[in-house]
């Protein structure tokens, strides 16, 4: 599904990966963590095409991406799903316009996801705040919003930057079984963050791996943590 | 185009990048100017041409030789000067007037009822040009060798000057009409830039999300070629009521349409559209390119 | 104003809000498109009450009466119409055409040296009006019943139109003149609005860290007027050339400057600083309420 | 310093504080917490002044707040250091130029703080990054850009709102003992967070106190948690 091979980013002099290869396979559930600045995001942006290596390849849903055109790269991003880490919204939209954005955006009918999106509303606890507008909700209800937004079209690929972020003990718990209930229906995930616990609560509930952002490479955490 | 902008707007996609009163009162606002000015200099430009045409085609068209010549050899003279005028290419015909036409030529300064019988009135010739008219250098010597008191008088000494000025006056109105197109074209396609920028989170949300170019595009487009239509509609409105309210007065001031020269006004929202909807795509998808 | 837009700016203030090329280049634009309207139409004012004035002035001035009787009665009448003449309010002078005079005047017709001695003349008559010149249906009167064969001439017939045509053309350029001005204004205010909009995420974190109006409103009314500024230079100048190349030709389409009109070019760039000036900071003032 | 006198605010329907009453001594420390969405933000957005309560009064430096105009508010923020939650910046502005932007917005000499900020930078981890555009940083380097950026001109009355939201524990620690120094100094600290193992921290370092967002009130907890 996703596949680095020999990998390099570097910013300014210095090099944040240094021929990193990496297969994760379909319907897989990985963890991305390491200190801040360490490249999480780097790496999430790597997956959704917002950022392409300086040497390298990246290959996703089995393509090589590195000469897509900017329509190609849209087509593959309808295929995944992304919660930003500072969860990109249009502002002026109502929180329910902003979760249909995909379908907006791709000519997808708006009746066949009205329902999926009710549902999920509910289950991220925004049923009420629906037709509130993005700046209006708190820190925590944006990121379940941009959550719910990643998920409606029951993309292959979940990429979920620190989805936990900004929200209490309880939430996360909550956002994390709703990711494991989406890689149970078989979809791959992967999710940056920097919370230990939520990992090792994760671990009991779904056969996630961990992926540790070392010194310019990545390392796969086994089952120990 | 016409089909895509006349579509049942999907209201949905329509808000996804917000009104911006703004930007967009500036867009109607420039564009009315420019219709505006379209309009007007257009009719600056039809009136001058129209002016340079009719004096330009008076004055190719007729000429006047006057004949003083004593009595004892009047008559060779008018003979010599009818086959003068015969021979020379660019006359077409010669008449000598009427003595009746030359008392109707002369009312304003005798009155009708003054006795012109006693008077050695001289004799003059009307001449139809073609082309450019007769070598007037070669008919002057010509006549001064066979009618010493003939004078060819082309009318143009003073009219000339005027007729080369309406012309370039026409001229320059039409590349002024040239500029405004190109100036509107700027505004718009700069107007459709700063949208562009100014809306660049919402378009990476957008593109986050899988949207392709023509899909943003189409927004963008769609809404300044509206705005643009709409405000080249009320300044083309606009210049035709200022045109019509115009004083008349004949000559380079009559700048009221003529004829076909009323569809002008309609013709510049039309045109207007045309040039932002070039516009906007053209800016669209090179932001676009560069905000990638 | 002047001191604080050639304060050496501070780059680090400077940069707060970034240049957005697009809304610069629109108001530059925008700008150099009113600036050389305003010279062109300036010229085009100038020109229409020049033209009205000299006219105007002439038409005034001068009227003629034209007098063709039978030889007994000649001098009662010539005596008559002078008395009239006299007594007429709005008639200042009255002079009798000499011979030579009304030769040179039929010149065209007859040449020089045609002998006019043999032929009975209408003697002409040289009035000097003053104001609005004499009631003219009583003075016809007054001279059918005492001088019949007199006919008064006031040249009017024919240019009274023209010149209520140059009057109106150039109180239509003086509207216009206002209008440009007022567009310009809305423009400008419209564009640093738009700016204002666009920028609003950076206005607030200036808030955030105790900003105050004054300071956010001086980058942007600094930043538009000088743009303006330097649009409106170039229209002018552009304007000028163009005024300057204009043909001639006389009348309404002399369109080049003359004496102090040469200082309405530099007169506009001032113009639209100042105007740009108080349009920026009433929009930014009003925005910023708005943003609060 | 922040004094609460039955404060009440509602979106829509819904009443988030009804009749708070709050005095919050100067140079105390209080941590602000409670579920997502349950008014953290808001109750420090009261605190400076983006927002007013619908009914009763708030109190700051021991002033009515309530019919201050624009030019007084500016006057007040610049003696309040402010940590958004969305951490804003001025995006085409480097990390220093945004860190200096209280100095350069209320005309104090940049050459007064200069050498306060290389300290700060250098304190929060960021002295690498200091020509940096914010865009480029990381999640958690933004967060501690925004909090260098809310002490530099060393602000009388500090709002953090989840500073470590989006930081690994070691560096919450970190964030954690700037806070405990500045309060140390004489500075008011109110700091918003879901983290409770970071307050239970807290309590080790200083007399921190817990204002816990209840149904519609404030209740503030003891030393026990
Ligand atoms: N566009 C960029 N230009 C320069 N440096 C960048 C850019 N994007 C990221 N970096 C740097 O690369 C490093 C990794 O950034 P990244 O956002 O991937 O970190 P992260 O692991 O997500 O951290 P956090 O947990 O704080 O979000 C950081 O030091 C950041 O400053
Ligand atoms: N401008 C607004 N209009 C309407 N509702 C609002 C507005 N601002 C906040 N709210 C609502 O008030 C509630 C409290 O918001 P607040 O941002 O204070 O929560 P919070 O405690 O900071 O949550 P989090 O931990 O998720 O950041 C939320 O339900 C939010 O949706
Ligand atoms: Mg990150
Ligand atoms: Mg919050």
């Amino acid at each position: 599904m996703v596949e680095f091979d020999s990998v390099s980013v570097r910013f300014g002099d210095r090099a944040l990966f240094d021929g990193v290869s990496l297969s994760l396979p379909a319907g897989s559930f990985h963890f991305v963590t390491g200190p801040s600045g360490a490249g999480k995001t780097t790496l999430l942006k790597l997956c959704y095409l917002e950022m392409a290596p300086e040497a390298g390849e990246v290959q996703l849903f089995g393509k090589e991406t590195e000469r897509l055109g900017r329509d190609e790269v849209a087509d593959m991003r309808r295929k995944i799903g992304v919660v930003h880490q500072d969860c990109r919204f249009v502002d002026h939209l109502s929180v329910s316009e902003n979760v249909l954005l995909p379908a907006t955006a791709t000519g997808v009918d708006i009746r066949d996801v009205d329902d999926n999106m009710s549902q999920l509303l509910a289950w991220v606890g925004l049923s009420r705040h629906r037709d509130r507008r993005p700046p209006e909700l708190s820190g925590g209800e944006k990121q379940r919003a941009a959550l719910a937004r990643a998920v409606i079209l029951s993309p292959d690929l979940i990429l979920a930057d620190e989805p936990t972020g900004n929200v209490d003990w309880e939430m996360s718990l909550k956002i994390l079984d709703l990711l494991v209930e989406l890689n149970k229906s078989g979809k791959t995930v992967i999710c940056a963050t920097h919370d230990l616990s939520l990992i090792r609560q994760a671990k009991t509930r779904a056969p996630a791996r961990v992926l540790r952002i070392r010194e310019r490479g990545i390392e796969l955490s086994g089952a120990d943590l | 185009m016409i089909g895509g902008l006349l579509d049942r707007s999907d209201s949905r996609v329509e808000r996804i990048v917000p009104p911006s009163g703004f930007t967009a009162s500036l867009t109607v606002l420039s564009a009315a100017a420019m219709a505006f000015l379209a309009v007007f200099i257009g009719a600056i430009s039809m009136s001058a041409s129209r002016v340079a045409d009719d004096w330009g085609a008076a004055l190719g068209d007729k000429a006047t030789i006057r004949l003083s010549a004593p009595a004892e050899t009047l008559q060779d003279q008018i003979d010599a000067v009818m086959t003068i005028a015969a021979q020379t290419p660019g006359v077409v015909g010669a008449r000598q007037l009427t003595e009746d036409e030359q008392r109707a030529l002369l009312a304003p300064w005798f009155g009708t009822d003054a006795a012109l019988e006693g008077l050695r009135l001289p004799v003059l010739f009307d001449l139809t040009l073609e082309g450019d008219g007769p070598d007037i250098e070669g008919l002057r010597r010509r006549l001064q060798g066979e009618a010493p008191g003939a004078v060819y008088d082309d009318h143009a000494r003073w009219r000339l000057p005027m007729v080369r000025a309406a012309d370039r006056m026409s001229s320059v109105a039409g590349v002024s009409l040239v500029l405004i197109a190109a100036i509107g074209a700027a505004m718009v396609a700069l107007a459709a830039s700063a949208s562009l920028s100014a809306n660049r989170q919402i378009i990476g949300v957008l593109r986050l999300v899988g949207a392709k170019d023509v899909f943003i595009t189409r927004i963008f487009v769609r809404r300044f070629t509206l705005r643009t239509i709409g405000g080249a509609v009320t300044g083309s409105i606009a210049g035709m009521i200022v045109v019509v309210l115009m004083p008349g007065g004949g000559g380079f001031i009559d700048l009221r349409f003529a004829g076909a020269g009323w569809l002008w006004p309609a013709l510049v929202p039309l045109a207007g559209g045309g040039i932002s909807y070039m516009a906007t795509r053209y800016a669209a998808f090179r932001r676009l390119k560069e905000l990638s």
